[in-house]
């Protein structure tokens, strides 16, 4: 490839705006290379720079007594006790994901991975989040179906546990699926590794894939807006090699247990340029590469396309030279290359040579100092305001609410998830105590007492119709599920999908999410510690709802004080733990059976959730429990059928009379906040009616577990569900509709 | 008793196996990289689940040409004790230490969940702690379990005992619909002749300690043990 | 009863895992002068007679809908009387 | 350089999941007339430059040991100049 002439033109297509050249143009005292132009193109993308979304991710509270490192490192960060840490992080890969469902959802996930275990730490879990249109429509399947494929093909190979997420179908995703991915790895609380080139002299090495000419432009694509032609744009599509990161990651691991390393960085968007850039950056040092060094691929690729390439499986090691033959010997071991590429120098500059001639020479520091910052209008448009009113006299209860159920039941966004999770290994590494299925899964961490639970949640319908309170609800969301599992919530992080930045009414959804998600950080005391904003998921002009996922993790101080969502004995009463309000808006019911989506999303007191979760995590720690699940979408009667009809089984029927005068669709259906479900045993009842009083929360008896049917009383109606039937339209919904085929 | 772990490039469950042996177990239990040569001191030897050389080409398919594999042949010759444990089962087809072969499983899909498994014999060195006719409940966790072998094969396995374990419903009914990934007669774990190398798609390590809910596969480890003993 | 066969390979410049993988082992293995593998697939498609044209045309259309993933491969058709 | 092709197949009789799930999505599809579908492998081994003869021993040899698994599949090697 011949080098193109800096023309008004390439800016243009490099994303820059003439302002941002101008800068370009300051910080260099002269024209940029082409090679240079390719840096800071990427180096100042949405996706690198967070140029729209900095100045509001710094009302994230991120800080506690336990966070290690907070957001800004390759992943954050938490401290859990016994000498040991939790590293965690969320990232996005929707663009490829829709454009090649396979490999996009498979580089997202060893992406994913390659940040955490950069950090010296093991992945020991994997979730995903996912959302996709509806599943009426062939292409949402075949999205669905290569999405979950490439995920099972990449995290199995690895054997790393999937053991949660979450997925969502709704027109608003059709044009734009999303695809975020979780990992969590354990490390020596002492023995964290950071993306430093520290130490003039010191050599930096490349190690992993050979650099081919994949996803040049990556990343400049994921911070644009889809066009209808974008499926064409399909060569810098990556292809994941899972059985080379599964050796990089094992190789890694032992150069880092040998101490052997000053500072390392994978290799994902941006490639070598902003791996090389950041490690200079942080440490305050310059690097100077020889590209004629990278191992490639392909033929003549020119510095540019080295420097921009996307290749995956690689990583960028800093070292002291005398260290580089034992680093060498041990990726020997694992049949790896390690290549020495470069110094680290102390002039502060990214030099880059190409077989000794100078290509490019920019200050490493001001890169970053001076990318661009834009604090972009935010605003909320009339057609927004308008979204949020609903007038519920115009909205009749239906007169055959046992058929109300199980429509939901049978909706996508409340069935079975069990098609999806089963593809994923969840046990491998044997530590996996809740597997998918209940609320939060569950980990034991060998070698102590401990366990985490996780869990990702966003409902982007609230966010959609106020992402105020639905960045709240979904930080409460996380948090309550990981309680129900009996852990407590420490931290989280995050993946904020949104529509295109510039647009004043995008902004303003972003802004409010962020504030909202940050006041419920706040009063729960889950600081954010990592997280990833995607911008642009719009197509043809139409955003997704907002969707600011959130990635909680709590601990357990003991493991054996697990806790799942299903019944399990026979008379045990049922309480309800918190309270349930006059609301429809925004609620599954209401979309799902008067095709409205519309009104005030559930409100959220944080201080009566930290009072139910409080109520909820001590009682299950005194062991008083025998089951909790938090209602979600689909409200009180979902929650209660899904106590019934999930778990190994035997399933348990239960006996409910709902005291209440609110109308009974929004007893039912309505998808009031801060309620959980428990079952309880007569013998503990007054201690656990005792620590609700103490802390405040209010509890409400609502019946006993047992028999074969779901039978709820209310305002003298008397319903009735065998829990067989529920079970089998649950769990039917999504695997009939992927593979068409009918359970027993 | 002393067991050996092998550690193939992209084995993953050679952790858990090891959790199991010595620390649930409490035996002397070493890791094996696959480029050993020689083997000595060990009782049995676990060729562990995962994607050996990243499954690419076929499973098993490359990883059998590792310069342990000439010396885990010696040892099974010699009478000691081998179990290859999914990948590790492909592992063993590929290098005739077993009959047959692995195909895909029919729903193409990879499968992760528990299954129920009857026990068809208990006159092995792996089985002895077991009934037959007992329905164990194991995770399987593969994408290629689909077992095939030809008509010949299969009735030689069959005449001759070698068939230990077999898809159920959880009373112990081979079903069609039991069978999570098409393999023929529904069958989910082998023996060779000489009744000392078993290869079988589910995973025993996966569920033998009491906070995983499932000590089922525990006993077949115990039963190594024992015969050991 | 006519066949068709369908050649389907990763596009030039796209990474293939398996192909490295298998090459590597052929080097172990001993093989001399392996410069690479690439490793696509081979398919048969049994059709009811028609004309040749009609199956080509056919054939071409299984590939861009299912049988070929065009975002990375390439793919080749061949009608077998 | 010279390259030898290798085409994979299952071996007669043995069932052949892929084809079978292949050929009910082209099914659905609404393609007529398919009567079966076989799937199996396509490779291209590039090799330094040496006798067709020679070529044709050494990938026979890579297939028997390492390409195909002849318990199940059976092989065909076509060396091209
Ligand atoms: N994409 C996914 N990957 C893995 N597990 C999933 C996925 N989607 C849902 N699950 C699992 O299915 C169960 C039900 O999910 P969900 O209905 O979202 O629970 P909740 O409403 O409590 O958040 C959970 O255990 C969850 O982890
Ligand atoms: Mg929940």
């Amino acid at each position: 490839m011949q080098e193109p002439a800096i023309t008004e033109e390439v800016i243009e297509q490099h994303g820059l705006s003439p302002e941002e050249y101008e800068r370009v143009l300051t910080i260099l005292g002269r024209q940029p290379t082409f090679t240079e132009l390719g840096i800071f193109s990427v180096m100042w993308s949405e996706h690198c720079s967070y140029k729209s979304s900095r100045l509001h991710l710094k009302k994230f509270p991120t800080e506690g007594a336990h966070v290690i490192e907070g957001p800004g490192e390759n992943a954050g960060v938490i401290d859990i006790g016994d000498g040991l840490a939790a590293v965690f992080k969320m990232e996005s890969h929707n663009h490829p994901s829709f454009i090649e469902p396979y490999q996009g959802a498979a580089t997202g996930v060893g992406g994913i991975m390659r940040d955490v275990f950069t950090m010296g730490a093991r992945p020991v879990v994997n979730m995903n989040s996912l959302r996709f249109g509806k599943l009426s429509e062939p292409h949402n399947q075949y999205l669905l179906d290569g999405v979950v494929d490439g995920i099972a093909g990449y995290g199995n190979c690895m054997g790393v546990p999937t053991i949660g997420g979450e997925i969502y179908f709704s027109d608003c995703y059709n044009g734009n699926c999303l695809v975020n991915a979780f990992t969590l790895g354990i490390a020596k609380a002492d023995g964290i590794f950071r993306g430093y080139a520290s130490g003039p002299g010191n050599v930096v090495i490349y190690v992993g894939s050979k650099t081919g000419r994949d996803g040049i432009h990556g990343v400049t694509m994921a911070s644009e807006e889809f066009v209808d032609d974008s499926e064409q744009k399909k060569p810098t599509v990556q292809v994941g090699d899972p059985f080379m990161e599964k050796l990089l990651l094992e190789a890694c691991l032992e150069v880092m247990k040998k101490n052997l390393l000053v500072g390392i960085q994978d290799m994902g968007g941006a490639g070598l340029t902003s791996s090389s850039c950041e490690m200079a950056g942080r440490a305050g040092t310059g690097v100077e590469l020889d590209l004629a060094l990278v191992p490639r691929r392909e033929e003549g690729m020119i510095p540019y396309e080295i420097m921009l390439s996307e290749s995956q499986e690689r990583m960028l090691m800093v070292a002291e030279k005398e260290k580089e033959e034992e680093i060498h010997a041990i990726f020997k071991k694992w049949d790896l290359e390690a290549v020495t590429i470069g110094r680290v120098t102390d002039d502060g500059m990214l030099r880059i040579l190409d077989g000794g001639k100078q290509v490019a020479e920019i200050p490493a520091l001001k890169i970053a100092q001076q990318a661009p910052k834009y604090d972009r209008p935010h605003a909320e448009s009339e057609t927004q305001r308008a979204r949020r009113s609903l007038d519920p006299s115009g909205i009749a209860v239906p007169d055959d609410l046992e058929e109300v159920l199980k429509i939901l039941l049978d909706t996508h966004n409340i069935a079975d998830k069990e098609w999806i999770f089963e593809q994923y290994d969840h046990m491998v590494r044997t530590n996996t105590v809740v597997l998918p299925g209940s609320d939060a899964a569950v980990i034991r961490v060998k070698g102590t007492k401990k366990g985490l639970a996780v869990s990702t949640d966003c409902n982007s319908r609230y966010c959609y119709l106020d992402p105020y309170v639905g960045g709240m609800n979904a930080v409460a969301e996380a948090a309550r599920n990981v309680v129900c599992a009996g852990a407590r919530p420490m931290a989280l992080t995050d993946c904020l999908n949104f529509g295109n930045p510039e647009k004043p009414e995008i902004m303003w959804q972003f802004v409010q999410a962020v504030e909202g998600m940050s006041a419920a950080c706040r009063a729960l005391g889950t600081p954010v510690v990592s997280g990833n904003v995607s911008f642009y998921n719009e197509t043809r002009g139409e955003a997704i709802w907002p969707t600011p996922t959130v990635g909680m993790v709590g601990l357990l101080h003991d493991v054996r004080r697990f806790m799942t969502q299903w019944f399990k004995k026979e008379k045990d009463a049922l309480f309800l733990v918190g309270e349930t309000l006059d609301e429809l808006g925004g609620s599954e019911y209401l979309e799902v059976i008067h095709g409205q989506v519309r009104g005030q999303p559930p409100v959220l007191d944080l201080e009566k959730e930290r009072k139910v979760q409080e109520t909820v995590r001590a009682a299950i720690e005194q062991g008083l429990l025998h089951s909790a699940h938090d209602c979600s979408e689909g409200g009180l009667a979902v929650a209660l059928a899904e106590c019934c009809l999930t778990g190994p089984g035997p399933h348990l029927g239960a006996q409910v009379t709902l005291d209440d005068d609110l109308r009974p669709d929004a007893l039912l259906f309505g998808e009031s906040q801060s309620r959980v479900v428990v079952s309880i045993e007569d013998k503990d009842l007054d201690a656990f009616k005792e620590i609700a009083n103490r802390v405040g929360a209010p509890i409400t008896f609502l019946g006993l577990v047992g028999g074969k049917d779901l039978k709820i009383e209310l305002q003298g109606r008397s319903l009735q569900w065998p829990v067989e039937v529920l079970r089998k339209i649950h769990r039917h919904a999504i695997r009939h509709h992927m593979t068409h085929d009918t359970l027993d | 008793m002393r067991f050996g772990i092998v550690v193939f490039p992209g084995s993953n469950c050679d952790h858990d196996c090891y959790h199991v042996t010595h620390h649930l177990l409490g035996e002397e239990t070493e890791f094996i990289w696959h480029k050993e040569e020689k083997l000595s001191g060990f009782d049995c030897l676990i060729l562990p689940g995962g994607f050996s050389y990243g499954d690419y080409l076929r499973t098993g398919a490359i990883a059998k040409f590792s310069p342990v594999m000439d010396a885990v042949r010696d040892f099974a010759e010699g009478g000691g004790l081998v179990i290859g444990i999914c990948n590790g089962f492909q592992i063993l087809l590929e290098a005739g230490l077993l009959p047959g072969a692995m195909k895909r499983n029919d729903s193409l899909k990879f499968i992760c969940k528990d299954v129920w498994l009857r026990v068809e014999t208990s006159s092995t060195p792996f089985t002895n702690t077991l009934e037959e006719g007992e329905v164990l409940r194991i995770p399987i966790a593969h994408a290629d379990g689909n077992y095939y072998a030809d008509d010949a094969t299969l009735a030689r396995l069959k005449e001759q005992d070698r068939i230990l374990f077999r898809y159920t419903d959880i009373h112990g009914n081979p079903e069609a619909a039991a069978n999570p990934n098409g393999s023929r007669e529904n069958i989910a774990g082998i023996i060779n002749e000489n009744r000392n190398i078993l290869g079988m798609m589910p995973h025993p390590e996966r569920c033998a300690e009491s906070i995983l809910g499932n000590e089922n596969g525990r006993k077949i480890f115990d039963s190594i043990v024992k015969h050991i003993r | 009863m006519m066949k068709a066969k369908v050649y389907v390979t990763l596009k030039k410049g796209v990474l293939d895992p398996q192909g490295k993988t298998v090459k590597h082992a052929l080097d172990n293995l001993g093989f001399e002068g392996v410069e690479d593998v690439r490793i696509g697939k081979y398919m048969e498609v049994s059709l009811r007679e028609m004309s040749a044209v009609d199956a080509e045309k056919a054939v071409t259309s299984m590939c861009e809908k299912l049988l070929a993933n065009t975002v990375i491969e390439d793919y080749r058709v061949e009608i077998e009387p």
